[in-house]
């Protein structure tokens, strides 16, 4: 567990100055924020900004999972890694960048793949979860993941020249199953090795998250409880959207929850958990 | 018997994609004699707008997981779903949710 | 001179694969990118995240121009440098991180202070500016230059929690004179060293601006000609604003121009060119 | 004799600083017998909501240089500044620009 500071050292009252002196963070949003561990699910075009940003400002612990390696085609949006690191793992690759920042976070990469099996376990040691994941099935399993852990979820998406950013899980909120409670059938979800990103999309995005995971951090709330911002960078367009509440009859936070152990992701939504290959070939 | 009804519609997140590419339209549905809903708008869509291959829109007389609905930028859940009741010059967007990274 | 590429190489092929498949962009977009140069103004909480992305995307050439050097202050927010780099001057620290990111973007770094003296001469190489300084002296200096140029001009700005944008002297729209032709009086000047900033909002404002960037160089045009994107971050709020046109009577930029030479751009503002020290001592 | 104004007035980019860092002000000017415009409300701004140092807000009858003034926005010179007449639930929003990065 992460130790609990209660003051600031003279390095971290440099370092965080021109943060500190803000009225709405000040002294002690700082240490909050240092005392907050955060879990970052996918170190690719919005993982690497996220985590970039949470780094710089102090967060306390950094878990950064991808059980990818690092690819010349990821470069042009994941900006944490570099022409040197392809062909590492991209938690270990992005690890490094982070401490080259800012080496007093703890930052924890995980070379995995989430699971049903390892789910629980890991987002339990953590705060806040940020969904910076790239299929389907991934964000219903970290949803799930974080409802029966009962952390709050920051989540965003990008594809094309488009982003969606949502907080889900927190305060009384819906959570992804209440907006979404079946799949997308498989042959209708465009993924980025398909349809393509613009790379700072997801860089505005990511950082969007990463604003609305310091200010949860801090105590300030978030911006997008029950609401959904959508961001369109052809036009340049933000616009935020009135969420519903969470659901009653949500099979997973609803009031009689029948999903209360992690399922089989892949196979619920007909599609493997990665970008690469868009269907599941089910036997 | 209801006046002509002027709609503004919008498709995003790829959803365009169903409709030529064209993100907003203008539509106006002809007077008929009750009220329109989202229930016969979606018909009135699928008839009128979707060229081809309507599943990737629709799934039975709603529209299929993982497209969001919003009534003048409200979750259509809020707003009474297939049975709310049109106004005229109301903004309906339909927008297919992003899950890349 | 940029050289001028009409093909890709396989290896842009690759890296930029992702980008290339968009419909918006395409092999076209992408070539006209590679074309294109542009230069920096300030390598701090906007110009970091703006040249990083810029750089991913395969942007020709980059002019990274700042005559400041890192200190342990600027690491909340200006996630190119690094702790190791502490004490070099930033256009340095940012180029040699943009050279791990892309090696193939040409990086010229400018360890000096933007001036009527180097302005115009400068600017003339690039065919895109962006302003990511931190004071009012140089806002009108680079605009001045921009105009007596002819470039376009995409500044943002950030301060505490909030965040601006638009697109000056581009396509026959204002530019910043024809908003402001007189400086705020300086005691109404707040800077990032005064009033704070929490770093991740230059990170949004920096990747939207890196947006426009990319939008003008690839042909499509900016979502904010004649336009402001305001941002407000503790409510998570975006607004744009539609601005006034060119105005004939603009000293710079107007059908009579008296502002045919830069001037001295301290002495006209009252301040100096920096945000350490607020006001210019006036003997 | 016009009937009382109600507008929404919101300041932002360090201008709420001057208001108590209130952003989102509802304000209803009394009834007088010519409609307000801009320079009138200016003059009921100062006199009624700025409590200190006007001058870090107005400059003469104006706002100081680095405002900008937008009604229901749109940036005010295209809606002819101190001329434009208010009306009812008009939206006019005073931003001081940002200059840091
Ligand atoms: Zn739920
Ligand atoms: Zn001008």
């Amino acid at each position: 567990p992460l130790k609990s500071n209660v003051t600031l050292s003279n390095d971290d009252i440099m370092r965080y100055s021109r943060q500190l002196i803000l009225p709405e963070l000040g002294v002690k949003g700082q240490v909050a924020i240092s005392n907050v561990s955060v879990l970052v699910v996918g170190c690719g075009g919005l993982g690497c900004p996220l985590a970039q940003y949470l780094a710089a400002a102090g967060i306390g612990r950094l878990g950064l999972l991808d059980y990818d390696v690092v690819e010349l085609s990821n470069l042009h949006r994941q900006v944490l890694h570099s022409e040197v690191t392809q062909g590492q793992p991209k938690a270990l690759s992005a690890a490094q960048a982070i401490s080259r920042l800012n080496s007093t976070v703890q930052c924890v990469p995980y070379h995995l793949q989430l699971s049903r099996d390892n789910a629980i376990q890991l987002i339990q040691q953590y705060d806040i979860v940020a969904d910076c994941s790239d299929n389907v099935p991934t964000r219903y399993l970290v949803n799930d993941a974080c409802v029966l852990a009962g952390k709050p979820l920051v989540s965003a998406s990008a594809l094309r020249m488009e982003g969606q950013l949502t907080v889900y899980n927190y305060r009384g909120g819906p959570c992804y199953r209440c907006l979404f409670p079946s799949p997308p059938p498989p042959e209708t979800v465009t993924n980025c090795s398909d349809g393509g990103v613009l790379g700072v999309v997801p860089g505005i995005m990511g950082c969007l998250q990463a604003l609305e995971v310091l200010k949860i951090a801090s105590g300030q709330g978030s911006s997008f409880e029950q609401q959904l911002l959508m961001f369109d960078g052809q036009e340049g367009r933000f616009r935020s959207i009135r969420l519903r509440a969470r659901q009653i009859e949500c099979v997973v936070c609803g009031e009689k929850p029948t999903l209360t152990e992690l399922q089989d992701y892949e196979q619920f939504c007909g599609s493997a958990a990665t970008d690469k290959c868009r269907r599941l070939n089910l036997l | 018997m209801a006046a002509p009804l002027g709609l503004h519609l919008e498709f995003g997140g790829g959803a365009e994609l169903l409709f030529d590419g064209v993100k907003n339209h203008h539509v106006v549905l002809p007077g008929q004699s009750d009220p329109w809903n989202m229930k016969q708008l979606l018909a009135w869509i699928r008839g009128n707008m979707l060229k081809e291959r309507p599943e990737l829109f629709m799934q039975g007389d709603t529209v299929r997981p993982g497209i969001l609905v919003l009534i003048n930028d409200a979750d259509w859940e809020l707003m009474g779903e297939l049975e709310y009741q049109l106004q005229d010059q109301d903004n309906v967007v339909f927008i297919s949710t992003l899950h890349g990274g």
